[in-house]
């Protein structure tokens, strides 16, 4: 097979990934959640328990009106939502499945790309928050920087010490040195890094930008149609994204039983098992205030981190 | 001293727990819901029962019941004068201000008003919900019987009396 | 490859940044354009690093890590110090800045 | 002219360009946002020059943390949607001063390297930069981690008033009352 054939496969690939696994985790969010409190979700689309209901969305969503308001900037606001969802469709690529190079584009500093690439997510919020034109826009755009830049050091620090533990930066060498005992080792490094991301991608109980019973619905509150599509996409492809991390670094990725066949298999078991657990502490937890949010990162997370580093560091070095 | 995070899991348990119950949603459009007995629904009118006493139209809180009437002469072969009746020429509960209070029928000396638990009756226009007494008689065939209001005790009045005026012994 | 390209670009991109310094009253966008001269000393240390044998193998790089990071540093005190001033002030506007120490009467004046 | 001559170019150009915007835009908030363009032409430029670890650190501390700080500044004081037109000084001496100073630095370049070619080095991994940093330049890497603290005390310091200057700042009474 060529070389430009493969690439090109591989990108369709990913491209297919982007596109089908945020509707797969949304339709789990909205029947599971639905379950969890006592009700059935859609039932209708697509006559078997609503399995295309996200499809008859994205329909109702193209054939809104695209408002833009008359006092926004208008170009900032129409690139908004691109912005926020290419991050993430670059992050993708590099997200192994399996074992043997089965990743789209293997990259020798991989974690630090993923890093630097999510990191760019909060330049659409600001940018959507604040060329809105609205004052509930711009307060939760402003809380969403805070947020987003308060979470990025845990999250930051907790992949940094399973990158340390492993001696590598690329994901694939990551996976590959991974031991099942690295579950009880790298355990808070995991649920720091776990509730950062949650925090990262916006998500309930530290949806504060968008809290909808104070600020409308913070920076999306002026946007409809297709372009409010985009950001919600965005967020689903963010849980997949941050479940896939999860998964890869802390959770051994492909490792498992006949990981040499069904490696990728296993990959995506385990993600849409975090993915579960996203949307299970949706249902779970009420929204965090403003000042728990920013204290349980301080004042928790990034010591807890440090501390992992130690514990790591101190680990390595016995070994 | 409680564990910390003891709450944190228990509201997971909870939700997790809720999960794997059965919902108790009613499928209602494709599954006909389950209605408990003496549902307020319509409101039927026996027309023959009327005889336009207006205590419904005036005991309504919200004069909802609109009763339009004349008086009719009937001679009776024999007797010394000829007696007057009342003719009802409307009665119509308008729905849309009806707050499904039930007064008018527990005023109704006839019984002519009955609850029936038909509840599909929504319009696309606010003033089809006025139902005239052609309408309001239709609803007729669908009052059920009466239950008792105890489930093992002896069966309501109306049924006792239904079932001696057509001479079969009570249920 | 060649290198004066890459030196070209940085050249330029200080002669900008030079310009931004200069020009703008408004902090934020001073600091902006400071951070445009960082980045242009940054690419000629990479270019450097790539392009000139040195004794000790990938020095510009890491003088650019540094770099990166004493930026990261400036930022955060520079608009620490920004907001500072525009909670004093309502302004941030570097013309208004009052270059020798101020008199409480005089601060007023200056607030009004 | 090879590819990384063409990329190179490429990349410069909306570098360049980007950054003229950040400079001369009207617009406070846009200027931030063609800050994040220059930047990331700036790391595609390093990408090319096979200085990946630090394309991604451009990404990462820059666009991900600085830019964010500046946009989040510009928003908390003041960013009208919109031109504005209290934004620069008289443009002519920058203009000059700064034309000078690229020019120069231009016909430095120019005449230290000419038209001559070298080839890319091997793309650097994170491994050889990291020996570089904790061996040969352990000692810059302390100083700037004691500075990086300094910095962030220094910023908590000055942007918390309840902690930061004695008595005169707390006794004296605001002159607009506030």
């Amino acid at each position: 097979m060529p070389v430009w054939l493969e690439l090109i496969l591989r990108v369709l690939v990913v491209v297919g990934a982007f596109l089908t696994l945020p509707l797969i985790v949304g339709q789990a969010e909205h029947k599971v959640m639905a379950h969890m409190q006592g009700r059935l979700g859609p039932m209708y689309a697509g006559a078997f328990h609503g399995w295309a209901q996200l499809v008859a969305d994205g329909v109702k969503f193209v054939q809104k009106e695209d408002i833009t308001p008359r006092a926004a900037d208008r170009q900032v606001f129409r690139l908004a939502p691109v912005v926020a969802l290419l991050p993430y469709l670059a992050v993708l690529l590099v997200i192994p499945l399996g074992p043997h190079g089965l990743v789209a584009q293997p990259l020798d500093v991989g974690l630090f790309f993923v890093l630097a690439v999510v990191g760019i997510g909060v330049i659409a919020v600001l940018m959507a928050a604040w060329s809105s034109a609205n004052k509930y826009s711009l307060l939760g755009g402003l809380r969403a920087a805070a947020q987003l830049l308060g979470y990025e050091l845990p999250f930051v620090l907790s992949a940094a010490s399973v990158a340390m533990a492993a001696g590598t930066l690329s994901l694939s060498g990551i996976v590959e040195a991974w031991r099942p005992w690295w579950l009880l080792w790298q355990l808070p490094a995991m649920l720091i890094f776990f509730i950062a991301g949650l925090a990262e991608i916006r998500r309930p109980p530290f949806d504060m930008p968008i809290a909808d019973s104070e600020l409308v619905f913070g920076y999306l509150t002026e946007y409809t149609g297709l372009r409010f599509a985009f950001f919600l996409l965005a967020e689903y492809v963010g849980i997949v994204v941050i479940a896939a991390l999860t998964t890869v670094l802390f959770l051994g990725g492909w490792k498992g039983p006949f990981d040499d066949q069904v490696g990728w298999l296993w990959t995506l078991l385990k993600m849409f098992a975090v993915a579960f657990v996203v949307i299970w502490l949706r249902v779970a937890y009420p929204r965090l205030r403003e000042d728990q949010l920013q204290r349980l990162c301080w004042l928790v997370l990034v010591p807890l981190a440090l501390l992992q580093l130690v514990l790591t560091a101190a680990v390595k070095v016995a070994l | 001293m409680e564990l910390p995070g003891k709450g944190l899991v228990k509201g997971l348990a909870v939700t997790l727990g809720t999960l794997t119950q059965r919902t108790g949603t009613q499928q209602y459009p494709d599954v006909e819901p389950d209605l408990p007995p003496r549902t307020r629904g319509v409101i039927a009118l026996i027309e023959e029962n009327c005889t336009v006493c207006m205590l419904c139209a005036r005991e309504c809180p919200d004069w909802c019941i609109y009763i339009d009437s004349h008086k009719e002469e009937v001679v009776v072969p024999g007797a010394a004068r000829a007696r007057q009746r009342n003719v009802l020429d409307r009665f119509a509960i308008d729905f849309s201000l009806c707050m499904y209070c039930g007064i008018c029928i527990e005023v109704c000396p006839f019984d002519a008003l009955h609850w029936t638990p038909e509840f599909e009756y929504a319009e696309h226009d606010i003033r089809d919900l006025l139902h005239e007494k052609d309408r309001l008689e239709e609803w007729v065939a669908t009052v059920p019987a009466p239950p008792a209001h105890d489930h093992r005790g002896e069966p309501a009045k109306e049924q006792t009396a239904a079932a001696k005026r057509s001479g079969q012994s009570a249920v | 490859m060649h290198p004066v390209l890459p030196f070209t670009i940085a050249a330029l991109l200080f002669g900008i940044g030079v310009y931004g310094v200069i020009v703008r009253r408004n902090a934020v966008l001073l600091l902006m354009a400071v951070e445009l001269l960082l980045n242009a000393v940054n690419l000629v240390l990479v270019t450097a690093d790539a392009t000139i044998r040195s004794a000790v193998p990938h020095s510009g790089q890491s003088f650019t890590l540094f770099i990166i990071v004493l930026a990261a540093a400036e930022i955060g005190v520079g608009l620490a110090l920004i907001l500072q001033l525009y909670r004093l002030r309502r302004s941030v506007d570097v013309e208004d800045l009052p270059l020798t120490e101020s008199s409480p009467d005089r601060d007023a004046e200056v607030a009004r | 002219m090879t590819a990384a001559d063409v990329l190179l170019a490429a990349l410069g150009a909306v570098a360049l360009g980007a950054g003229l915007l950040v400079v001369t835009t009207r617009h406070v908030v846009r200027a931030g946002l063609w800050l994040v363009v220059t930047l990331g032409a700036v790391a595609g430029l390093y990408l090319v020059l096979s200085a990946e670890l630090l394309a991604w650190v451009q990404v990462l501390l820059y666009v991900g943390a600085v830019v964010v700080l500046l946009l989040f500044a510009v928003m908390l004081t003041r960013a009208p949607i919109g031109a504005s037109d209290d934004l620069d000084r008289v443009r002519w001496p920058g203009a000059l001063i700064g034309a000078g100073a690229g020019a120069g630095l231009v016909a430095l370049f120019a005449d230290a390297f000419h038209w001559s070619r070298v080839g890319l080095p091997a793309p650097g991994t994170a491994e050889a930069i990291g020996g570089a940093v904790f061996r040969t330049w352990v000692l810059p890497f302390e100083l700037v981690s004691v500075l990086l603290l300094a910095a962030l005390v220094g910023a908590i310091v000055v942007s918390r008033p309840d902690i930061s200057a004695g008595p005169r700042s707390d006794s004296r009474p605001d002159p607009r009352g506030r």
